[in-house]
Protein backbone atom coordinates (compact mmCIF):
# COMPACT_ATOMS: atom_id res chain seq x y z
CA UNK A 1 0.00 0.00 0.00
CA UNK A 2 0.83 3.47 -0.86
CA UNK A 3 -0.47 6.84 0.25
CA UNK A 4 1.33 10.09 -1.08
CA UNK A 5 0.04 13.41 -0.26
CA UNK A 6 2.25 15.88 -2.96
CA UNK A 7 2.47 18.91 -4.62
CA UNK A 8 4.48 17.57 -7.18
CA UNK A 9 2.58 16.34 -10.54
CA UNK A 10 2.49 13.00 -11.39
CA UNK A 11 2.07 10.78 -14.51
CA UNK A 12 -0.89 8.21 -14.81
CA UNK A 13 1.07 6.10 -17.20
CA UNK A 14 4.13 5.67 -14.85
CA UNK A 15 2.06 5.38 -12.19
CA UNK A 16 -0.26 2.76 -13.44
CA UNK A 17 2.57 0.48 -15.33
CA UNK A 18 4.38 0.65 -12.03
CA UNK A 19 1.05 -0.56 -9.68
CA UNK A 20 0.05 -2.98 -12.52
CA UNK A 21 4.05 -4.70 -12.46
CA UNK A 22 3.65 -4.83 -8.75
CA UNK A 23 0.26 -6.64 -8.54
CA UNK A 24 0.79 -9.11 -11.74
CA UNK A 25 -0.75 -12.04 -9.00
CA UNK A 26 -3.54 -9.86 -9.06
CA UNK A 27 -6.27 -11.06 -11.95
CA UNK A 28 -7.65 -7.04 -11.59
CA UNK A 29 -6.71 -3.59 -11.31
CA UNK A 30 -8.83 -0.86 -11.15
CA UNK A 31 -7.63 2.83 -11.18
CA UNK A 32 -9.10 6.29 -10.82
CA UNK A 33 -8.45 9.53 -11.60
CA UNK A 34 -9.10 12.84 -11.60
CA UNK A 35 -8.63 15.88 -13.64
CA UNK A 36 -9.26 19.62 -13.39
CA UNK A 37 -11.25 19.92 -15.80
CA UNK A 38 -12.72 23.58 -17.28
CA UNK A 39 -15.37 25.18 -14.74
CA UNK A 40 -19.05 24.80 -16.11
CA UNK A 41 -19.22 28.51 -17.68
CA UNK A 42 -15.19 28.35 -19.16
CA UNK A 43 -12.83 30.99 -17.60
CA UNK A 44 -11.28 28.61 -15.11
CA UNK A 45 -7.85 29.76 -14.40
CA UNK A 46 -6.92 27.45 -11.39
CA UNK A 47 -8.05 25.12 -8.95
CA UNK A 48 -6.46 25.49 -5.81
CA UNK A 49 -5.95 22.71 -3.21
CA UNK A 50 -6.16 23.71 0.43
CA UNK A 51 -4.91 20.29 2.68
CA UNK A 52 -4.40 19.58 6.24
CA UNK A 53 -0.76 18.81 6.96
CA UNK A 54 -0.77 16.91 9.65
CA UNK A 55 -4.09 15.33 9.52
CA UNK A 56 -4.26 14.36 5.30
CA UNK A 57 -1.82 11.10 5.49
CA UNK A 58 -3.34 9.88 8.63
CA UNK A 59 -6.45 10.16 7.01
CA UNK A 60 -5.70 8.70 3.80
CA UNK A 61 -3.98 5.83 5.04
CA UNK A 62 -6.93 4.61 7.51
CA UNK A 63 -9.05 5.15 4.60
CA UNK A 64 -6.88 2.74 2.03
CA UNK A 65 -6.18 0.09 5.17
CA UNK A 66 -9.76 -0.43 5.71
CA UNK A 67 -10.12 -0.72 2.14
CA UNK A 68 -7.67 -3.27 1.99
CA UNK A 69 -8.98 -5.38 4.63
CA UNK A 70 -12.72 -5.09 3.55
CA UNK A 71 -12.00 -6.22 0.29
CA UNK A 72 -8.99 -8.79 1.08
CA UNK A 73 -7.26 -6.33 -1.67
CA UNK A 74 -4.08 -7.22 -3.05
CA UNK A 75 -2.10 -3.71 -3.09
CA UNK A 76 -3.38 -0.05 -2.99
CA UNK A 77 -2.49 3.41 -4.14
CA UNK A 78 -3.47 6.74 -3.15
CA UNK A 79 -1.89 9.60 -4.49
CA UNK A 80 -3.66 13.40 -3.87
CA UNK A 81 -1.65 16.29 -4.48
CA UNK A 82 -1.99 19.86 -3.32
CA UNK A 83 -1.58 23.38 -4.38
CA UNK A 84 -2.17 25.73 -7.56
CA UNK A 85 -3.08 23.08 -10.46
CA UNK A 86 -4.18 24.20 -14.16
CA UNK A 87 -6.93 23.19 -15.93
CA UNK A 88 -5.72 19.44 -17.46
CA UNK A 89 -3.37 18.58 -14.47
CA UNK A 90 -3.93 15.93 -12.52
CA UNK A 91 -5.23 15.92 -9.24
CA UNK A 92 -4.99 12.38 -7.32
CA UNK A 93 -5.23 8.71 -8.33
CA UNK A 94 -6.69 5.70 -6.95
CA UNK A 95 -5.70 2.30 -7.68
CA UNK A 96 -6.65 -1.16 -6.51
CA UNK A 97 -5.42 -4.73 -7.55
CA UNK A 98 -7.83 -7.82 -6.72
CA UNK A 99 -8.31 -11.12 -7.24
CA UNK A 100 -12.02 -10.69 -8.62
CA UNK A 101 -13.10 -7.52 -10.66
CA UNK A 102 -15.74 -6.88 -8.16
CA UNK A 103 -13.12 -6.38 -5.15
CA UNK A 104 -11.12 -3.94 -7.32
CA UNK A 105 -14.51 -1.60 -8.57
CA UNK A 106 -15.88 -1.62 -5.14
CA UNK A 107 -12.57 -0.56 -3.37
CA UNK A 108 -11.60 1.97 -5.62
CA UNK A 109 -15.09 3.26 -5.53
CA UNK A 110 -15.01 3.21 -1.53
CA UNK A 111 -11.72 4.91 -1.75
CA UNK A 112 -13.05 7.60 -4.10
CA UNK A 113 -16.28 8.45 -1.84
CA UNK A 114 -14.49 8.28 1.13
CA UNK A 115 -11.52 10.89 0.13
CA UNK A 116 -14.42 13.05 -1.44
CA UNK A 117 -15.84 13.90 2.13
CA UNK A 118 -13.36 12.49 4.60
CA UNK A 119 -9.81 13.75 3.73
CA UNK A 120 -9.01 17.34 4.92
CA UNK A 121 -8.54 18.45 1.29
CA UNK A 122 -10.66 22.14 0.10
CA UNK A 123 -10.77 23.05 -3.45
CA UNK A 124 -11.44 26.44 -4.58
CA UNK A 125 -11.43 27.46 -8.08
CA UNK A 126 -9.92 30.88 -9.42
CA UNK A 127 -11.57 32.33 -12.56
CA UNK A 128 -10.08 34.56 -15.08
CA UNK A 129 -11.92 37.28 -14.01
CA UNK A 130 -10.29 36.94 -10.46
CA UNK A 131 -13.33 35.54 -8.47
CA UNK A 132 -12.23 32.95 -6.12
CA UNK A 133 -15.33 30.21 -4.91
CA UNK A 134 -14.64 27.16 -2.64
CA UNK A 135 -16.58 24.51 -4.19
CA UNK A 136 -19.39 23.30 -1.88
CA UNK A 137 -19.72 19.60 -0.72
CA UNK A 138 -22.33 17.76 -2.37
CA UNK A 139 -24.78 16.19 -0.59
CA UNK A 140 -25.06 13.10 -3.16
CA UNK A 141 -21.31 13.09 -1.96
CA UNK A 142 -22.27 12.50 1.91
CA UNK A 143 -25.12 10.25 0.91
CA UNK A 144 -22.58 7.93 -1.19
CA UNK A 145 -21.35 7.17 2.37
CA UNK A 146 -23.96 5.27 3.14
CA UNK A 147 -23.82 2.91 0.97
CA UNK A 148 -20.80 1.20 2.46
CA UNK B 1 -4.51 24.81 23.16
CA UNK B 2 -3.83 25.17 19.00
CA UNK B 3 -6.75 26.45 16.98
CA UNK B 4 -6.29 25.81 13.23
CA UNK B 5 -8.65 27.13 10.89
CA UNK B 6 -8.60 26.15 6.73
CA UNK B 7 -10.65 27.71 3.58
CA UNK B 8 -13.16 29.87 4.33
CA UNK B 9 -13.07 29.33 7.99
CA UNK B 10 -9.67 30.26 7.52
CA UNK B 11 -10.33 33.23 4.89
CA UNK B 12 -12.53 34.84 7.28
CA UNK B 13 -10.67 34.33 10.31
CA UNK B 14 -8.20 35.72 8.84
CA UNK B 15 -5.25 33.50 10.36
CA UNK B 16 -4.35 29.65 9.31
CA UNK B 17 -3.86 29.08 13.38
CA UNK B 18 -3.37 30.39 16.92
CA UNK B 19 -2.81 30.06 20.05
CA UNK B 20 -6.11 30.07 22.43
CA UNK B 21 -5.81 30.50 26.28
CA UNK B 22 -9.41 28.49 27.11
CA UNK B 23 -11.38 26.73 30.06
CA UNK B 24 -13.85 25.24 27.28
CA UNK B 25 -14.42 21.82 28.34
CA UNK B 26 -15.96 20.65 25.06
CA UNK B 27 -15.81 22.37 21.08
CA UNK B 28 -19.44 23.83 21.68
CA UNK B 29 -18.37 25.95 24.42
CA UNK B 30 -15.04 26.93 22.47
CA UNK B 31 -17.02 28.22 19.55
CA UNK B 32 -19.30 30.30 21.81
CA UNK B 33 -15.60 31.82 23.49
CA UNK B 34 -14.78 32.06 19.55
CA UNK B 35 -17.75 33.60 18.68
CA UNK B 36 -17.91 36.50 21.63
CA UNK B 37 -14.70 37.35 20.91
CA UNK B 38 -15.15 39.60 17.52
CA UNK B 39 -17.12 39.84 14.14
CA UNK B 40 -14.71 37.92 11.95
CA UNK B 41 -15.13 34.45 14.41
CA UNK B 42 -18.98 35.16 14.92
CA UNK B 43 -18.97 35.64 10.82
CA UNK B 44 -16.97 32.37 10.59
CA UNK B 45 -19.19 30.23 12.89
CA UNK B 46 -22.75 31.78 12.32
CA UNK B 47 -23.67 27.92 10.68
CA UNK B 48 -22.16 25.18 12.80
CA UNK B 49 -23.99 22.56 10.45
CA UNK B 50 -21.53 24.00 7.38
CA UNK B 51 -18.63 23.74 9.64
CA UNK B 52 -16.71 20.53 10.48
CA UNK B 53 -13.87 19.70 13.53
CA UNK B 54 -11.05 17.74 14.09
CA UNK B 55 -9.05 17.36 17.45
CA UNK B 56 -5.38 16.04 17.23
CA UNK B 57 -6.54 15.53 13.73
CA UNK B 58 -9.15 13.16 13.89
CA UNK B 59 -12.80 14.33 13.20
CA UNK B 60 -14.90 14.60 15.55
CA UNK B 61 -18.26 16.15 16.84
CA UNK B 62 -19.43 19.96 18.47
CA UNK B 63 -20.33 17.80 21.66
CA UNK B 64 -16.95 16.12 22.35
CA UNK B 65 -14.80 16.66 24.86
CA UNK B 66 -11.55 18.80 25.05
CA UNK B 67 -10.42 16.95 27.76
CA UNK B 68 -6.10 16.78 26.67
CA UNK B 69 -6.93 17.95 23.71
CA UNK B 70 -3.86 19.60 21.96
CA UNK B 71 -4.81 20.75 18.34
CA UNK B 72 -8.41 21.62 17.56
CA UNK B 73 -9.49 22.70 13.43
CA UNK B 74 -12.32 24.38 12.06
CA UNK B 75 -13.26 23.88 8.56
CA UNK B 76 -15.51 23.43 6.22
CA UNK B 77 -17.05 20.04 4.85
CA UNK B 78 -13.94 18.00 2.73
CA UNK B 79 -14.14 18.64 -1.21
CA UNK B 80 -10.99 15.67 -1.58
CA UNK B 81 -10.49 13.88 -5.16
CA UNK C 1 -13.64 5.38 -28.77
CA UNK C 2 -10.66 2.86 -29.72
CA UNK C 3 -11.55 -1.09 -29.92
CA UNK C 4 -8.55 -2.91 -30.51
CA UNK C 5 -8.83 -7.14 -30.63
CA UNK C 6 -4.96 -7.72 -31.15
CA UNK C 7 -2.21 -10.89 -30.23
CA UNK C 8 -0.18 -8.38 -29.27
CA UNK C 9 0.84 -7.65 -25.34
CA UNK C 10 -0.42 -3.76 -24.47
CA UNK C 11 1.15 -1.86 -21.89
CA UNK C 12 -1.46 -0.42 -19.16
CA UNK C 13 0.45 2.85 -18.70
CA UNK C 14 1.20 3.49 -22.48
CA UNK C 15 -2.59 2.92 -23.07
CA UNK C 16 -3.97 5.17 -19.51
CA UNK C 17 -1.06 7.87 -20.07
CA UNK C 18 -2.37 8.16 -23.80
CA UNK C 19 -6.26 7.43 -23.19
CA UNK C 20 -5.96 10.34 -19.89
CA UNK C 21 -3.79 12.66 -22.67
CA UNK C 22 -6.78 12.63 -24.92
CA UNK C 23 -9.14 13.28 -22.21
CA UNK C 24 -7.97 16.34 -20.03
CA UNK C 25 -11.39 17.81 -20.24
CA UNK C 26 -12.96 14.67 -18.93
CA UNK C 27 -12.51 15.03 -15.51
CA UNK C 28 -13.06 10.94 -14.05
CA UNK C 29 -11.19 8.60 -15.94
CA UNK C 30 -11.63 5.23 -14.48
CA UNK C 31 -8.90 1.65 -16.27
CA UNK C 32 -9.65 -1.60 -15.31
CA UNK C 33 -7.02 -4.07 -16.08
CA UNK C 34 -7.46 -7.57 -16.35
CA UNK C 35 -4.27 -10.24 -15.83
CA UNK C 36 -3.27 -13.51 -15.96
CA UNK C 37 -3.21 -14.82 -12.96
CA UNK C 38 -1.54 -18.00 -11.21
CA UNK C 39 -4.34 -20.69 -11.35
CA UNK C 40 -5.80 -21.47 -7.14
CA UNK C 41 -3.98 -24.99 -7.78
CA UNK C 42 -1.07 -23.74 -9.01
CA UNK C 43 0.42 -24.67 -12.18
CA UNK C 44 -0.76 -22.42 -14.70
CA UNK C 45 1.26 -22.63 -17.88
CA UNK C 46 -0.74 -20.37 -20.06
CA UNK C 47 -4.22 -19.05 -20.77
CA UNK C 48 -5.08 -19.73 -24.02
CA UNK C 49 -7.69 -17.12 -25.52
CA UNK C 50 -9.70 -18.43 -28.69
CA UNK C 51 -11.66 -15.29 -30.35
CA UNK C 52 -14.48 -15.20 -33.11
CA UNK C 53 -12.39 -13.05 -35.58
CA UNK C 54 -15.69 -11.96 -37.56
CA UNK C 55 -17.66 -11.14 -34.62
CA UNK C 56 -15.33 -9.64 -32.02
CA UNK C 57 -14.94 -7.09 -33.00
CA UNK C 58 -18.41 -6.01 -34.20
CA UNK C 59 -19.37 -7.39 -30.33
CA UNK C 60 -17.13 -4.85 -28.50
CA UNK C 61 -17.79 -1.54 -30.70
CA UNK C 62 -21.34 -2.10 -29.97
CA UNK C 63 -21.22 -2.73 -26.35
CA UNK C 64 -18.74 0.27 -26.09
CA UNK C 65 -21.07 2.13 -28.81
CA UNK C 66 -24.10 1.10 -25.67
CA UNK C 67 -21.80 2.71 -22.95
CA UNK C 68 -20.95 5.32 -24.72
CA UNK C 69 -24.61 6.95 -25.12
CA UNK C 70 -26.24 5.83 -21.81
CA UNK C 71 -23.30 7.45 -19.57
CA UNK C 72 -22.69 10.26 -21.59
CA UNK C 73 -19.12 9.33 -21.68
CA UNK C 74 -16.36 12.18 -23.26
CA UNK C 75 -14.28 8.97 -24.66
CA UNK C 76 -13.85 4.67 -23.74
CA UNK C 77 -11.46 2.27 -24.71
CA UNK C 78 -11.41 -1.30 -25.05
CA UNK C 79 -8.36 -3.65 -25.73
CA UNK C 80 -8.48 -7.34 -26.31
CA UNK C 81 -5.87 -9.76 -26.70
CA UNK C 82 -6.43 -13.13 -28.07
CA UNK C 83 -3.86 -16.29 -28.31
CA UNK C 84 -1.27 -17.45 -25.93
CA UNK C 85 -0.45 -15.57 -22.56
CA UNK C 86 1.68 -16.70 -20.01
CA UNK C 87 0.76 -15.85 -16.20
CA UNK C 88 1.53 -12.40 -15.81
CA UNK C 89 0.58 -10.71 -19.11
CA UNK C 90 -2.24 -8.39 -19.33
CA UNK C 91 -5.01 -9.91 -21.02
CA UNK C 92 -7.20 -6.43 -21.45
CA UNK C 93 -8.19 -3.72 -20.37
CA UNK C 94 -11.18 -1.19 -21.00
CA UNK C 95 -10.67 3.05 -20.09
CA UNK C 96 -14.11 5.66 -19.41
CA UNK C 97 -13.54 8.88 -19.51
CA UNK C 98 -16.39 11.43 -18.23
CA UNK C 99 -17.12 14.40 -16.21
CA UNK C 100 -18.38 12.79 -13.08
CA UNK C 101 -16.68 9.41 -11.09
CA UNK C 102 -20.24 7.92 -11.21
CA UNK C 103 -20.59 7.74 -14.55
CA UNK C 104 -17.10 6.61 -15.69
CA UNK C 105 -16.72 3.32 -12.42
CA UNK C 106 -20.62 2.58 -13.94
CA UNK C 107 -19.51 2.51 -17.57
CA UNK C 108 -16.42 0.70 -16.78
CA UNK C 109 -18.33 -1.77 -14.99
CA UNK C 110 -21.01 -2.14 -17.47
CA UNK C 111 -18.66 -2.92 -20.06
CA UNK C 112 -16.72 -5.56 -18.19
CA UNK C 113 -19.78 -7.34 -17.32
CA UNK C 114 -20.83 -7.62 -21.16
CA UNK C 115 -17.08 -8.33 -22.19
CA UNK C 116 -17.68 -11.28 -19.40
CA UNK C 117 -20.67 -13.18 -21.23
CA UNK C 118 -21.54 -11.08 -24.70
CA UNK C 119 -18.38 -10.99 -26.24
CA UNK C 120 -16.90 -14.13 -28.50
CA UNK C 121 -14.02 -15.39 -26.43
CA UNK C 122 -13.31 -18.11 -24.86
CA UNK C 123 -10.09 -19.25 -22.06
CA UNK C 124 -8.49 -22.02 -21.59
CA UNK C 125 -5.94 -22.93 -19.00
CA UNK C 126 -2.96 -24.81 -19.52
CA UNK C 127 -1.21 -26.50 -16.78
CA UNK C 128 2.13 -27.69 -16.04
CA UNK C 129 0.94 -31.71 -16.25
CA UNK C 130 -0.33 -31.16 -20.00
CA UNK C 131 -3.90 -30.61 -18.68
CA UNK C 132 -6.53 -28.16 -20.19
CA UNK C 133 -9.17 -26.72 -19.01
CA UNK C 134 -11.83 -24.59 -20.87
CA UNK C 135 -12.52 -21.57 -17.97
CA UNK C 136 -16.74 -22.42 -16.98
CA UNK C 137 -18.73 -19.39 -17.62
CA UNK C 138 -19.70 -18.23 -14.02
CA UNK C 139 -23.63 -18.00 -13.23
CA UNK C 140 -22.69 -14.84 -11.52
CA UNK C 141 -21.16 -13.30 -14.11
CA UNK C 142 -24.38 -13.67 -16.36
CA UNK C 143 -26.57 -12.54 -12.96
CA UNK C 144 -24.13 -9.30 -13.58
CA UNK C 145 -25.97 -8.11 -16.46
CA UNK C 146 -29.35 -8.04 -15.10
CA UNK C 147 -28.28 -4.85 -12.87
CA UNK C 148 -27.79 -3.12 -16.37
CA UNK D 1 -24.27 -22.65 -45.01
CA UNK D 2 -21.16 -22.15 -43.36
CA UNK D 3 -21.10 -23.13 -39.28
CA UNK D 4 -18.06 -22.61 -36.83
CA UNK D 5 -17.56 -24.23 -33.84
CA UNK D 6 -15.39 -22.59 -31.54
CA UNK D 7 -14.07 -23.82 -27.76
CA UNK D 8 -14.86 -27.24 -26.36
CA UNK D 9 -17.49 -27.56 -29.63
CA UNK D 10 -15.05 -26.96 -31.73
CA UNK D 11 -12.67 -29.82 -30.23
CA UNK D 12 -15.68 -32.07 -30.02
CA UNK D 13 -16.54 -31.51 -33.23
CA UNK D 14 -12.76 -31.68 -34.64
CA UNK D 15 -12.54 -28.70 -36.85
CA UNK D 16 -13.27 -24.59 -36.61
CA UNK D 17 -15.60 -24.87 -39.75
CA UNK D 18 -17.28 -26.64 -42.51
CA UNK D 19 -19.73 -26.19 -45.19
CA UNK D 20 -23.47 -27.64 -44.56
CA UNK D 21 -25.94 -28.54 -46.65
CA UNK D 22 -29.35 -28.43 -45.22
CA UNK D 23 -32.70 -27.46 -45.46
CA UNK D 24 -33.45 -26.89 -42.28
CA UNK D 25 -35.26 -23.80 -40.88
CA UNK D 26 -34.38 -23.41 -37.75
CA UNK D 27 -31.51 -23.64 -35.29
CA UNK D 28 -33.06 -26.03 -33.88
CA UNK D 29 -33.67 -28.22 -36.52
CA UNK D 30 -30.29 -27.74 -38.04
CA UNK D 31 -28.58 -28.86 -34.74
CA UNK D 32 -31.33 -31.73 -34.65
CA UNK D 33 -30.03 -32.75 -38.49
CA UNK D 34 -25.89 -32.54 -36.97
CA UNK D 35 -27.08 -35.18 -33.81
CA UNK D 36 -28.48 -37.41 -36.04
CA UNK D 37 -25.18 -37.71 -38.62
CA UNK D 38 -21.99 -38.56 -36.43
CA UNK D 39 -21.75 -39.11 -32.27
CA UNK D 40 -19.07 -36.33 -31.77
CA UNK D 41 -21.64 -34.06 -32.96
CA UNK D 42 -24.49 -36.12 -30.85
CA UNK D 43 -21.53 -35.43 -27.97
CA UNK D 44 -21.30 -31.55 -28.70
CA UNK D 45 -25.18 -30.81 -28.72
CA UNK D 46 -25.67 -32.88 -26.02
CA UNK D 47 -27.04 -29.80 -23.53
CA UNK D 48 -27.84 -26.94 -25.64
CA UNK D 49 -28.26 -25.47 -22.17
CA UNK D 50 -24.34 -24.95 -22.35
CA UNK D 51 -24.81 -23.85 -25.94
CA UNK D 52 -24.90 -20.45 -27.53
CA UNK D 53 -25.75 -19.85 -31.11
CA UNK D 54 -24.79 -16.81 -33.74
CA UNK D 55 -26.38 -16.04 -36.92
CA UNK D 56 -24.42 -13.92 -39.37
CA UNK D 57 -22.07 -13.22 -35.89
CA UNK D 58 -25.29 -11.63 -33.88
CA UNK D 59 -26.20 -13.62 -31.03
CA UNK D 60 -29.50 -15.45 -31.67
CA UNK D 61 -31.07 -18.30 -29.77
CA UNK D 62 -31.76 -21.78 -30.90
CA UNK D 63 -35.65 -20.69 -32.10
CA UNK D 64 -34.73 -18.32 -34.42
CA UNK D 65 -35.07 -18.37 -38.66
CA UNK D 66 -32.30 -19.63 -40.61
CA UNK D 67 -33.88 -17.33 -43.77
CA UNK D 68 -31.47 -15.84 -45.27
CA UNK D 69 -28.48 -17.00 -42.76
CA UNK D 70 -24.89 -17.44 -44.26
CA UNK D 71 -23.27 -18.29 -41.14
CA UNK D 72 -23.85 -20.21 -37.92
CA UNK D 73 -21.34 -19.95 -35.00
CA UNK D 74 -21.97 -22.53 -32.03
CA UNK D 75 -19.91 -21.90 -29.06
CA UNK D 76 -19.90 -22.31 -25.46
CA UNK D 77 -20.98 -19.10 -22.89
CA UNK D 78 -18.43 -16.67 -23.38
CA UNK D 79 -15.68 -16.18 -21.27
CA UNK D 80 -14.22 -12.96 -22.21
CA UNK D 81 -12.94 -10.38 -19.80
Amino acid sequence: MRVSVQGERFELGLEAEAFAQANTSAGAIVTFTGIVRQADQGGLVAMEIEHYPGMTRKALTEIAQTALERWSLGDALVIHRYGRLAPGELIMMVATAARHRKDAFEAAEYLMDYLKSRAPFWKKEVLADGAENWVASKAEDEDALSRW
Amino acid sequence: MEVLYFAWVRERIGVPREWVETSATTVAALVEELRAREDRYAAAFADLSALRVALDQELSDFDASLDGVREVAFFPPMTGG
